[in-house]
């Protein structure tokens, strides 16, 4: 048991798994006992459990579900500019594909011929 | 009702009474006259009651206003969507006799025909001091109940 | 006895590689047979690299000869010190990186028992899926630059196979085409390196050429040329178009199979910049090559991955965005390597980079896995028409769960491990470097939320069973690992990711431990 | 003997950090209604309505819907308030280090801050209900877009300190209060950690979930959120949670910025006996984080108005983000030129 | 010049091969462009171990005249099998695409894409 309570140190930090997942769960029980006071009971087939619409009945299960196309609207409308040229550069072209490659090495050569070496 | 049942429903409304959270289905002219219940003036919050915006947290649902045929089948199902120890409170004539709208076509006359109403709050539109007079009379019909509970 | 524990390295490569060509043979006795051939074959893989890291650890780096006298006689007496025949050069490095391969590539064929029951061309699947584990180990512990090409053509070619196994209408085999082609172009690349070496030092042994390095103006062609198809071949960014499109389309198991195929070309780019190059290269130069291309991995794989509607691609973008993790942090590594730095921080920065390789193996493989479940038995792999699966895929959905909140880095689970270790080590070099590792691993977050929800959340849509028990044996194994690592990290470091470090980052012991004899 | 010393300790840390978590959490969360209230005009609720709440919502029935994940539904509401309780743990509470304090330091905290809103969210999502998940889906973005702020404010910190103190421990909140950030910083730093303040408190209001960043519960719009269908005791559990996690972001900036102890000045004046300082501080570090809480959510809760959700992402990514890394050039030049 | 005339072509076919992968709009044109590829570093292996006056280095009752570097010659052997491999892999993958998508054209062929 001691084996596993030793600290797993960083340059600037620590960190000890097994005594954050004892304190987890004895806080975990900590809310259980709260939780467990409360009323368990609720009506089960009633117009309770059908999910709160304004009023209205949501009329299939297919229509319940909120699909997932355009979750993160914030964040990519946010950063529109920078996701339409992602878009455009994923062309999904072979050609592209191997241009790029050629592009990157070529670069590259430059890079090294530069400073590759220490002088 | 059985001994303990009462005892249960004492606690429960006990605790429901210090700390009411309400979801208003203002839908006509009652709730011109209810606004400054919730503000500075007259301050419904000193007594524990919020506006909540969904009947599953809410404990009090208050009715104004005449209620249409349309409206009230929502009425109904928000009614049930509320959990438990819940109270109905109508405001305003309307819901009491149909009010002003006495003959109209498609309004509906009485609420308790459709949800059981626990309090009606006269008034076309009521006055902010009848509203709290009706939850002053919950409490004291709870305070009622606990005494008869505990002299057991 | 002990004669036999000196030939595991050249037994890890070649027992896959027999095994795989035996197996059509068997499959046509009986489809039982075959499956126990298969998992016998990879069980005793697995065993022998397990073997070879405690041999590593105890007795130091293997080094094992290919025909030559006895198995370690590295330089033959009338050769006047040249190592001759191919040598397999198996330091900790190496033998970590084998252990991993080994590890998902288990997990994975156990899961294709079930997955790929009933397919046509079942036999060749197997085959080429042994064939794929050869070429990784074979990759990963070659001390021969050709050798490496040969190895690197072998996984290509059979991963290529394995991607456009189910044609599904010509889009996997589109896929395929595109990684082969750009891994072949990756490969001649390479072997023209390879061709410039053997021309200026006349010598093909990787110890053999660091020796000897001069860095003339040739050999900064030979560093591009093998940093930039390596950094291909290991999916990052600016060449990592055909990663979505060969992990999204492979079958089932082979997706988190083909993620340590990418990741042996990391090992050997990390090999290639430390011992052939070294010290004498300038390190800053190589070093920000690595962190470069890890900044841009990590940012834009994951915002990639946010926008994406394909489970399977999603996941595939995520592959590059934790590769770019690893690069940055043994690009730090290089980039301080041989400064007083580098005792401080740089090699911590590089144990959290190769502690993320395995990590990142393990729930990566495992949230392949859950895809390939999910596929399994809805038959889409859109994620507009998923949904509520968690109502009745409960194993999966619990697997998922822990796969994800591992890839994103929450406390208990791997992730977290050696992500801490990345962050609390490369911000001293730049603090820009970690801020951007926090923000994208809680876009990893984000990403993967979206897949839980629109796969496994909301209403019941479909009443589908749960995936047969083979598949859930396979993911048992990587969850169980991925708990292991996340509560014991100590453990991993000490045995496993420490000493990998300290062999990468020290070129005189690895050139020493061929050409020093013995 | 150590050994069960050492586990007494590790079971009855939770045990009181929650207590003081949850019942400071609570008083607070009646000092700001009540303050909310009398800045309103309105005369407010008494000081004890939040336990009458927790009281009467534990006494609801507590209702699954049928779409719902179901262990996964009542789960969460438990995760949130145990991962609340557990950053606790690591935070120093007023004069006493934190309980676990070689165990975890800030990068542990960051998470622990994200793994409340992960709960809450996952059981959102586990609903089923159209407005609980477009309320988890905003509370993805809103988590997304104060992710990068933070993460820069606690690198620039942490980068100072290990510039400075290159022996110490940089991310361990102990360096922190040992060395309050203020006293060795030159004129370009104190500018650069008062932006680094001012984003962190607009940090903890987001965090919260409070007003101006209320995007996930919008009462009005998606009509409570991600908690559409929370009702009774689990509902009980989240309003305990939200008041615990003001409790956890005020201590860390109370952490990182102000970690100044009250006994010191007065010592000087009148000899004091150890647990009188120690009580003086606590009750300082009790004012303390009264004073954050009620500039980060009281404030802002009266001041603003309700932003849109792509409006957070820009302010965030664009305006605080970019005030952050204006205040690590700012910390990067005071070290190397020592202004 | 006439030393380095091997070196030059290496340059030369290398060059078509690539233009071929980077602008030819026909898959299996971009196939012939990866085994131009191929050849040229074949090329490059096999003249790097020329030496002036050298024969095949076969060992066998060779004459006592100078021989060329055998190993360049054993790598080519190998690249070449391998090359014929990727090859027959690449066009029999050509051939699928074009059943199922009526097309070689790169532009039309990238379902796959963003």
């Amino acid at each position: 048991m001691v084996g596993a309570l030793n600290t797993y140190v960083t340059p600037s930090g620590f960190w000890n798994p097994i005594l954050w997942l004892i304190a987890f769960l004895i806080s975990l029980l900590l809310a259980y006992i709260i939780w467990s006071r409360g009323e368990k009971s609720y009506k089960k087939e009633t117009e309770q459990v059908k999910p709160f619409f304004a009023g209205n009945v949501i009329e299939s299960k297919e229509r319940a579900h909120v699909r997932a196309h355009n979750i993160y609207w914030g964040f990519v409308e946010a950063l529109r500019p920078y996701y339409m040229a992602l878009k455009r550069i994923h062309t999904g072209d072979v050609n592209d594909y191997v241009a790029w490659f050629i592009g990157v090495t070529s670069f590259m050569l430059i890079i090294y011929f530069l400073w590759g070496v220490k002088p | 009702m059985v001994e303990t049942e009462k005892k249960v429903m004492a606690r429960k409304l006990g605790r429901l009474v210090r700390a009411v959270w309400i979801f208003n289905w203002f839908n006509s002219c009652g709730c011109t006259e209810l606004l400054p219940v919730v503000s500075s003036r007259y301050d419904m919050e000193r007594f524990g009651l919020i506006i909540v915006d969904n009947p599953k947290h809410a404990d009090c649902l208050i009715i104004t206003g005449y209620q249409t045929i349309k409206s009230i089948k929502r009425v109904v199902r928000i009614y049930n969507q509320m959990p438990d120890p819940k109270v109905v409170m109508a405001l305003g004539s309307c819901p009491i006799t149909g009010g002003m709208y006495w003959d109209s076509y498609n309004t509906i006359k009485r609420l308790s025909d459709y949800i059981p109403v626990h309090m009606y709050v006269p008034g076309c539109p009521p006055r902010p001091e009848a509203v709290f007079q009706a939850v002053g009379l919950l409490v004291e019909h709870v305070r009622k109940l606990k005494e008869e509970v505990s002299r057991k | 006895m002990t004669e036999f524990i000196h030939h595991i390295p050249a037994l890890i490569i070649v027992i896959p590689l027999l095994w795989g060509f035996a197996t059509p043979l068997i499959g046509r006795l009986s489809k039982k047979g075959m499956y126990a051939w298969v998992v016998t074959a990879l069980a005793i893989t697995e065993a022998l690299t397990i073997a070879q890291i405690y041999l590593v650890l105890t007795q130091g780096t293997q080094v094992y000869v290919m025909g030559g006298a006895t198995y370690n006689t590295t330089i033959p007496p009338d050769s006047g010190g040249i190592p001759v025949r191919i040598i397999l050069t198996v330091d900790a490095f190496s033998a970590f990186m084998a252990f991993t391969a080994a590890t998902v590539t288990l997990a994975g064929g156990i899961y294709s028992i079930t997955s790929e029951e009933g397919t046509s061309g079942e036999s060749m699947y197997y085959t080429l899926l042994l064939l794929m584990l050869s070429g990784m180990l074979g990759m990963v512990m070659t001390g021969d630059l050709f050798n490496f090409f040969v190895f690197l053509e072998i996984n290509s070619l059979a991963s290529a196979g394995l991607i456009a196994y189910r044609v599904g209408k010509g889009i996997s085999v589109e896929a395929a085409f595109k990684y082969a082609i750009i891994s072949s172009v990756g490969a001649l690349i390479y072997l023209f390196g390879v061709g410039i070496l053997y021309g200026e030092y006349d010598a093909l042994n990787l110890a053999m050429v660091a020796s000897r390095m001069q860095f003339t103006g040739l050999d900064k062609v030979v560093m591009a040329l093998f940093t930039v198809a390596l950094a291909m071949k290991a999916g990052s960014v600016p060449l990592h178009y055909w990663v979505p499109d060969a992990y999204g389309k492979a079958p089932g198991a082979i997706s988190a199979i083909l993620v340590t195929a990418s990741q042996a070309s990391l090992y050997a780019l990390f090999r290639v910049c430390f011992s052939l190059f070294g010290l004498g290269s300038n390190t800053l130069t190589t070093g920000w090559f690595l962190i470069s291309l890890g900044l841009l991995s990590m940012f834009v794989g994951v915002t990639m991955a946010l926008i994406q509607t394909d489970i399977k691609r999603l996941m595939a973008y995520h592959a590059i965005s934790q590769t770019g993790y690893m690069l940055l942090g043994v690009g730090v590594g290089l980039a301080t390597l041989g400064t007083a730095a580098f005792s401080q921080y740089g090699l911590q920065a590089m144990e959290g980079g190769i502690f993320h390789i395995i990590n990142h193996a393990m729930y990566k493989g495992l949230l392949f896995l859950t895809a390939g479940a999910v596929i399994y038995r809805l038959g889409t792999s859109d994620l507009n028409k998923m949904g509520g699966l968690a109502h009745n895929m409960k194993y999966t959905t619990v697997f998922f769960m822990i796969g994800a909140l591992s890839i994103a880095g929450i406390p208990p689970f791997n992730g977290f491990a050696s992500k801490l270790m990345i962050y609390e080590s490369t911000y001293l070099f730049n603090p820009i470097l970690s801020i951007i590792a926090i923000v994208v691993s809680v876009l990893t977050l984000a990403s993967f939320v979206k897949v839980f929800h629109s796969a496994f959340m909301g209403p019941k849509l479909y009443d589908v069973k749960e995936v047969p028990k083979a598949m859930l044996v396979g993911m048992a194994i990587l969850t169980s690992l991925i708990i292991l690592f996340g509560l014991f990290p100590n453990i991993a470091i000490q045995y496993l990711v420490g000493p990998a470090a300290k062999a990468l980052a020290n070129q005189a012991a690895y050139i020493s431990s061929v050409m020093g004899g013995a | 003997m150590m050994y069960v010393l050492l586990a007494l300790y590790i079971i009855a840390a939770p045990f009181i950090v929650g207590a003081l978590g949850i019942l400071y959490g609570m008083v607070l969360k009646g000092i700001d209604r009540k303050l909310t209230a009398r800045m309103q005009g309105r005369v407010g609720p008494p000081l004890r309505q939040p336990f009458y709440d927790v009281l009467k919502l534990l006494e609801k029935e507590c209702i699954i819907p049928e779409n719902a994940v179901k262990w996964l539904f009542n789960a969460a509401p438990l995760i949130a308030l145990a991962a609340s309780i557990t950053t606790l743990l690591y935070l120093p509470i007023g004069p006493f280090p934190p309980l676990f304090s070689g165990n975890g330091d800030l990068i542990v905290i960051l998470y622990l801050l994200e793994v409340p809103c992960l709960a809450i969210l996952a059981g959102g999502f586990a609903a089923g209900s159209p407005y609980s998940t477009v309320g988890s889906q905003r509370e993805m973005v809103l988590m997304i877009s104060c992710e990068f702020p933070l993460a820069a404010a606690i690198i620039a910190l942490a980068w100072k300190y290990s510039s400075i103190y290159p022996g110490l421990k940089a991310f361990s909140l102990t360096t922190f209060v040992n060395n309050p950030i203020w006293n060795n910083v030159g004129v370009l730093g104190f500018i650069g950690v008062g932006i680094l303040l001012i984003v962190m408190l607009a940090l903890s209001t987001s965090g919260l979930g409070r007003l101006p960043f209320d995007i996930a519960e919008a009462g009005t719009e998606i009509s409570g959120g991600m908690l559409v269908e929370y009702t009774g005791r689990n509902l009980g559990i989240l309003y305990i949670n939200d008041a615990v996690r003001v409790v956890v972001f005020a201590t860390l900036i109370n952490a990182m910025f102000f970690p100044y102890k009250l006994s010191p000045l007065i010592a000087n004046y009148v000899a004091l006996p150890l647990a009188a300082s120690l009580t003086i501080d606590f009750l300082f570090y009790l004012f303390k984080v009264f004073l954050i809480a009620f500039v980060t959510v009281t404030l802002m809760r009266v001041a603003f108005p309700r932003y849109r959700v792509d409006d957070v992402v820009k302010f965030y990514w664009g305006i605080a983000g970019l005030a952050t890394l204006a205040a690590l050039i700012l910390i990067v030049m005071d070290t190397f030129f020592g202004w | 010049m006439l030393g380095n005339l091997p070196y030059i072509t290496v340059v030369i076919v290398a060059g078509i091969g690539i233009y071929a992968m980077m602008w030819k709009r026909n898959l299996i044109k971009v196939v012939i462009g990866v085994s131009l590829l191929e050849s040229a570093v074949n090329l490059f292996l096999v003249s790097l171990g020329y030496r002036a006056g050298g024969v095949a280095p076969i060992y066998t009752n060779a004459p006592s005249t100078k021989m060329v570097l055998p190993t360049p010659q054993a790598l080519t052997l190998t690249s070449i099998v391998i090359g014929v491999a990727v090859d027959a892999l690449l066009l029999s993958f050509c051939v699928v695409i074009y059943r199922h998508y009526g097309t070689l054209d790169p532009r039309k062929v990238r379902r796959l894409r963003g």
